[in-house]
């Protein structure tokens, strides 16, 4: 959970909006958008890999700050 | 024992599937019991009976696998219930063995198979007529089996009355084919009302009969031994060994041979009652399309478009594939220079046209084995190059 | 009369389905007419294009699907590239305001006519779900000759979850109301 | 004992072998059955493919001799079309673990009153020795003619495990105790499971030069205990002792399976009156 | 991480509805193969029939893609065939405990080096919706419409029965265990079973108005705990709770099947040198 | 790799039965996997291979059922071993689903039947022809099979590496129907050195196969794809669903159809290397008797004989019954007046031999079903009746 | 084991002569014959069923002394 | 030369099988002689009657089982009653002692042969199961031309336990040395 590291919506075409990630994200900042999964503040994210590890359509990845 | 546990005092249209039709038509003929295991494309028929049999005091039964919702209505059968099973192509496969035992011990029931496209897993949710031969020959052995199959949902209500009634009848599992077209296909049809359906149960011994005299496989002259239900203070054996009149394998060359003979003979003594099919065959129409399940909703069509622009074409529609219609189809094919055999396979009924034809006719299949059905102009085109 | 074919088509949960069956159920109520309703399940069993086929006829239906429709109802854009080629020369496509059509045959060119029914949906009844509703009452005003529109009315409050007859009825009519008259022949021959 | 009401006595000299265990299972089922309140005429016994499926054969009652393996799924049909029916399948240890094991823990799950005896001569003795899911790891066998590598199931367990409500085991050197769990099985409302130690000095104790049927049955002795002392025993000592005796017993009659059902049909049936 | 090599990015998105449990199982294998000492190349998934028989298609592996039922029969032959592949087998609650029953408990009695995955929705999910052995009691389904009156098998319990030497039960609200598990099966030498709770909020939640994914998920997240913890709880308590780790883990590689297979290889021709 | 283990330096007499002669052949052709389970009369087979196989670091698997068995085989078969199974009638019904998947994945196993007579359990230790139409039709859909039937404990062992090779050669499941009498015979056979048996090897995937580009499934001229081992590093997907030339299916119908026509093709285009038989028909023959595994036995005997009295009779043996030889037997029945084909069943290659015929030849059947072997003076006497 | 009853071949024609029941016997009064089971001296049988009981093939039959 | 059949009938356990076996392998070292061995399982797999049957030809064998014998055995009444009256015209029946023959068939009145087979093992040898020995040895003398005695001894020595070979040789021996030579067409066609 390195503060260096935040989540990317790497593959935005694969989420199907279900909201898992959203519920697990501790600090609240992913919401279900129109057709997919949207981030409300990236910079407030602690890279925790909640929704990552969870999410099931492999859509999100934590990265390094510097990738995103 | 009430003939029938469903009561419909008027005649009544719906829109049904003829995977519903079939639970109708098999509730309509006294059925009490299901076992099977779910598979596309006959889980409503599973979830038909899993509602409607509470309701009637009969059982559903979702077991582990084909092979043993097979066992368990053979099971039921024995034990004086009419059964049902309902499956698709590999899950048939998987029921074969113990579809064998049901035809060596006569227990009377009824496999539903509406095929998807194989082999193997293959297109599951695509209408397929290939499991055709594998209804006559996929058991070790030779015997017979009944076969039916409709082509529309009023006819998978009536041929589902009619399997079991023929099953009961002639102690005999009797399978009917649908396919995924007819099995999801809604139509409006017409459920009968309660007098108007003819129920058969299977002959039973007299309720006098003496225990110690009692043969459950006994040679009557109709080939068909009175059956008792479990329970009833008879007490016999059953066996998938060939067995003697009294129930019990002896081992013996004769035994079988006449036990072979007999499950041949009641079959083949009443083809009169099994082999159903309709026709519409002009005197002088040059060509008949012979067709069977949903694959002669297609012929009827490209026949009659055919026949307003003056074609010499009749049809001939097969209910029961299996026996095979070995008379008819040979009478036909002397009366007609060209039979068409439209098939949702690779051409297997089309076989047995062939052998029966013997030549008399020439024998022209028209196949879909990918999961669509045949369009009438494909048959229209087949037909206006013959003529 | 005679034997009408309609196709319905868009994508998975548009609702094209259950609006098969309600005409066939509504077809069902008309004696004498014979019905054959079918839907097709895409390669997958989820997602994808969605279709469903109402056949009806005073005779026997001998051909269970629709050979040629008479009467074609796109609300995708893929539907419509799917199937917007296949039609009788007489007959009508009922297409989504959204679609592009402007690959459409030039034959079929006066047969089709687009509606604003995905936006009516979401905008008048604010239910997107409802374009299936509103698709059945521009179709029952086409084929009221054959089945009457009560028939389809009823259809409706029989099928559709009791709390949302209402909506389901207002969408009806307003699909009923569509003005199409401006090209009379769009009733093609039922 | 009038043993002769619930033989075919005209089937009889059975075509087992001298000394094969199977007789003597047959032998205590036939005086349990005469101890229990069921009535003959309403009892069916059903058995698969195997010696153990001959017992069927010679014995009184409605009988059904089925395919290999599918002894259980039949007797589901059975016991479900007509629960007044009490049923009774007769199995080998291959014919009810190898093929049919599936049909036994399905049975077993779903808590139907069924009893099932399952014949456990630890070999295919029918088709000439070929080793079972209960031959013991290093045995010969006509299909491990090097010793037997498959380890055997513990079938008292796995059986336990799927959820069956009384299961015993028995053993042919003690037909008093066999006799015993056998009624208690037929008495038990629910899903019984009776496996019972049988020999086969054929298929099984020529190959394994395990000598005749008596000197068979000295063996299982020795490698049997009865439950209540095993379970004192360490768990070392328990791995070397097969425990005889009564080993689980779950007495919830509301819980078998046509029980449940029957009220699912009241349940509807009431429904549909309201 | 870099999962996109252990995935087959062009048959992504996969064809499971949204929030289905199953993505989240796939998720989290990858990530345990990934800490994993396996060789990609040398390691073969293998599946039945079902939602969960998808996975195979989303894994840059060799993938067999089988019938229904039988994977782990597949999955036996090869490992036979060649004991240097690393053998995964993903399956269906259906699939592996229903049709697939029997396989399950004799992979498990062989203690065959595999690791089965199994993705527990409790539910038939791809055929719309009829109960599987692991639906619990009173559960509606498309053929339990009036509530069903199987009862559930306890898998772990059975496969520990049958002899399993490695049984976990994870949970798809929980990732982080999911993948523990997942990695300590694929170290286990043996057979080993991951039981892991999946939710499909299509099939088995409509019917049952079990609401959407997040809500599926937070009752598994009620329903289940830690095994530590559970061992704590009452007998009455334990049967509330659903445990979550490893359950049974036996330590002994040289009762892993091919490894006995092997000593026979090598007794024989070590006999034949004599 | 090695081409075979079996390092035989001197051609060898023995006297051995026919299940032990399907052990010899295979292993003489580099079959190194064995699954099954255990039935009367092929476990000899089972346990001549659970004897042999270890030795050269084979694997012998006595599975939980047949339909284990037939799976192991095929995962035996795709991490790169030749593998076999086989079985009785009973057990190869329960085989069928995963036959077709075999077909399906075109993995190429050998599936033995040693038949005995059915339908059920029937008689067990008693020979019979009764699974032939099983072979060809026991799966659901339509792929074709190979099936040979060895006349012979000779032939068994010749056709057994002939089936190995098939079905490496084709990616095809092949089955070998023997029967009770050819499975438990002792007949001298002579046992091939190495290196006069021909051994095919699957096609395989060049060494340096780019993953990227491997096609399991590739559309390649001669219709049979080649075929990596699991383990390779060419990481590709096998499914029992119709599926494209990568292997992942896509549920399209024209996917479906070009498989379809591929899995026909490989086979149809090639029968010249498939259909086997042996014949003696003179010139002036005007009667045949058609036939195969031990009946051929019995008709050869009585054309043999029938000749030393004049008859005019000769004798065609099928090797291989399925595919079925139309061609041959059409030029037989253009031929001849009358073929005779003997069977110990109720009549089950003869519905080919009468389609293929086509009404050019009289088609009469011999028939014993019921655990005997036809005699030679029953064909005897018919041929005295026809000529 | 009524002093009353005794051991009876009740079906001589069915005995194996497996020695079962001669090796259960407590008082040693049974023999295996040249073809089946034998009494060496039916006195002494103290009617204790172990035979009779574990008889694979029905042979025997302890009955009251006036029936045998 | 030319076409021979045998068949041994007795009851189960009387070792007619293996009898034929070794004579089958006997057969098997005579070079270019075809061998043909085939035995009937009862109709149980336990107990009643046993069949061997061999059969041998220098030319291909056709039909692999016997048509007709030109040598039986029947080593009980059963077997007697059961296959007697099946042998060639020029054939020979092997019958023990024991058999009550007079239901012979009137054209094999001067075919047949007993010999007091079981009574000699159970005295000379002291021991009835080498009964099948002393058969073979009466076998042996009858087909010496067309399979040499050693070879049977041979196929002997390899095919029974290590222990028992020497007793098996002496029965064997016994067998060989029973008269046979009263009628001389005792040998048949051999
Ligand atoms: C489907 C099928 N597979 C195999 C067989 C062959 N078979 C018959 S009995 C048997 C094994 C019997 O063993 P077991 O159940 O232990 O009974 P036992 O003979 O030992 O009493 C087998 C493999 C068969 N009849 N049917
Ligand atoms: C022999 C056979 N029987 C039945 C089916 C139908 N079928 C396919 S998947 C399935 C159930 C799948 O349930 P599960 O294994 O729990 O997987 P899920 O879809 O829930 O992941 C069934 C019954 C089949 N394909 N083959
Ligand atoms: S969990 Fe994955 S699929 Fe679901 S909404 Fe979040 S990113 Fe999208
Ligand atoms: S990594 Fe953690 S904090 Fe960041 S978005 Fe995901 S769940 Fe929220
Ligand atoms: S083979 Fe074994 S189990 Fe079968 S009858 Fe003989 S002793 Fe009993
Ligand atoms: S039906 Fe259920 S299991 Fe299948 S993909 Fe949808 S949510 Fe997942
Ligand atoms: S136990 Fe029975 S069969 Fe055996 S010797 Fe005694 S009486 Fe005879
Ligand atoms: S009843 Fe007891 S004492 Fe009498 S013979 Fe039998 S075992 Fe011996
Ligand atoms: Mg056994
Ligand atoms: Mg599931």
């Amino acid at each position: 959970m390195a503060r260096g590291e935040r989540i990317q919506i790497a593959h935005p075409g694969w989420c199907k909006n279900c909201g898992i990630c959203v519920s697990v994200c501790p600090t609240d900042i992913l919401i279900t958008g129109k057709k997919s999964v949207e981030i409300l503040d990236l910079e407030k994210c602690i890279g925790c890999h909640n929704c990552e590890l969870i999410c099931p359509d492999f859509v999100l990845k934590v990265v390094a700050n510097d990738e995103n | 024992m009430m003939k029938t546990k469903i009561f419909r005092p008027e005649k009544r249209a719906v829109l049904i599937q003829g995977d519903q039709a079939v639970v109708e038509g098999a509730l309509a003929a006294g059925v009490e019991f299901f076992a099977g295991y779910p598979i596309t494309p006959a889980s409503e028929i599973a979830e038909g009976f899993a509602r409607e049999l509470p309701k009637i005091g009969g059982k559903f039964l979702q077991m582990e696998d084909e092979i043993a919702g097979m066992a368990a209505v053979v099971g039921a059968s024995l034990a004086g219930k009419k059964a049902i099973t309902a499956t698709s192509g590999p899950g048939f496969a998987l029921k074969q063995e113990n579809l064998g035992f049901a035809t060596m011990v006569e227990a009377p029931v009824v496999v539903v198979n509406v095929q998807r496209v194989g082999p193997s897993t293959g297109l599951p949710t695509s209408p397929s007529q290939g499991d055709v031969m594998q209804a006559r020959w996929g058991r070790n052995g030779d015997q017979e089996i009944i076969a039916l199959a409709p082509a529309s949902v009023t006819e998978s209500y009536e041929l589902t009355i009619k399997a079991v009634n023929l099953s009961e009848k002639f102690r005999q599992p009797v399978v009917l084919m649908l396919d995924e077209v007819i099995g999801h296909l809604r139509e409006k049809i017409y459920l009968s009302t309660s007098d108007e359906i003819e129920i058969i149960d299977r002959k039973r011994p007299a309720a006098d009969q003496d225990p110690d005299q009692y043969l459950p496989y006994q040679l009557t002259d109709d080939l068909i031994p009175p059956m008792a239900d479990y329970g009833s203070g008879l007490k016999y054996h059953t066996s998938g060994l060939f067995h003697d009149q009294s129930g019990f394998p002896d081992g013996k060359n004769e035994t079988a041979k006449l036990m072979q003979d007999r499950l041949h003979n009641k079959l083949h003594n009443n083809l009169d009652q099994i082999i159903l099919y309709q026709k519409d065959i002009r005197k002088d129409d040059r060509v008949a399309v012979l067709s069977y399940g949903s694959a002669a909703r297609t012929a009827i069509s490209a026949v009659n478009t055919g026949r307003k622009d003056n074609l010499k074409a009749g049809w001939f529609k097969l209910q029961t594939i299996w026996p095979f219609a070995e008379k008819e189809v040979a009478e036909l094919a002397a009366q007609v220079e060209t039979i068409i055999v439209p098939e949702l396979n690779q051409g297997q009924l089309i076989r047995e046209v062939k052998r029966a034809a013997a030549g008399q006719a020439k024998v022209l299949g028209i196949n879909s084995y990918a999961g669509e059905l045949i369009k009438p102009e494909e048959i229209r085109a087949l037909l206006e190059e013959v003529l | 009369m005679g034997r009408y074919e309609i196709r319905l088509s868009g994508a998975g949960g548009q609702g094209m389905i259950l609006a098969g069956i309600i005409l066939a159920e509504a077809g069902v109520m008309v004696d004498n007419l014979n019905i054959s309703q079918s839907q097709s399940y895409g390669p997958e069993s989820r997602g994808g294009a969605s279709r469903a086929e109402v056949v009806f006829d005073e005779d026997q239906i001998d051909f269970p699907k629709v050979i040629k429709p008479d009467l074609l109802v796109c609300l995708t854009q893929e539907s419509f590239d799917q199937y917007g080629a296949d039609l009788k020369s007489y007959g009508v496509i009922i297409a989504d305001s959204g679609i592009d059509i402007s690959e459409v045959k030039p034959e079929f060119k006066d047969n089709i006519y687009q509606l604003n029914i995905l936006d009516l949906a979401a905008k008048e009844i604010g239910n997107e779900i409802s374009a299936n509703m509103i698709v059945l009452g521009i179709i029952a005003r086409i084929i009221q000759t054959r089945i009457p529109v009560e028939f389809i009315k009823k259809a409706i409050i029989e099928k559709v979850p009791p709390k949302t007859v209402d909506l389901n009825i207002e969408a009806f009519e307003l699909g009923f109301d569509l003005k199409l008259d401006k090209r009379s022949y769009i009733y093609g021959r039922i | 004992m009038d043993f002769e009401k619930y033989l075919r006595m005209d089937k009889l000299p059975h075509i087992w072998c001298p000394g094969c265990g199977h007789g003597t299972i047959l032998n205590s089922f036939i005086r349990a059955f005469a101890e229990s309140d069921f009535d003959q005429d309403k009892t069916v016994v059903i058995s698969g493919i195997g010696c153990s499926g001959r017992a069927t054969g010679y014995l009184n009652f409605d009988t059904l001799h089925t395919t290999h393996g599918r002894a259980i799924a039949f007797a589901t049909g059975v016991k479900m079309a007509n629960p007044e029916l009490n049923v009774i399948v007769m199995t080998g240890d291959g014919d009810g673990s190898a093929i049919g094991g599936n049909h036994l823990i399905h049975a077993a799950r779903r808590n139907i009153d069924l009893t099932v005896i399952l014949f456990n001569n630890q070999i295919y003795g029918m088709t000439g020795g070929q080793f079972s899911p209960m031959t013991p790891t290093g045995d010969l066998a006509s299909t491990a003619p090097y010793g037997n590598i498959d380890q055997n199931f513990n079938l008292a367990e796995l059986v336990a495990g799927a959820g069956g409500t009384f299961i015993a085991r028995g053993a042919t050197f003690d037909p008093r105790q066999l006799k015993k769990l056998y009624l208690a099985a037929l008495k038990h409302k629910g899903f019984s499971f009776v496996e019972s130690l049988s020999q086969c000095p054929v298929s099984y104790g020529r190959q394994n030069k395990a000598g005749d049927a008596v000197e068979m049955l000295k063996k299982q002795e020795e490698d049997t205990i009865n439950f209540k002392k095993w379970q004192q025993l360490s768990t070392e000592e328990k791995k070397l002792k097969y425990p005889l005796g009564i080993l689980k017993e779950l007495d919830n009659p509301e819980s078998e399976y046509t029980v449940r059902y029957q009220k699912i049909i009241e349940q509807v049936n009431n429904e549909g009156a309201l």
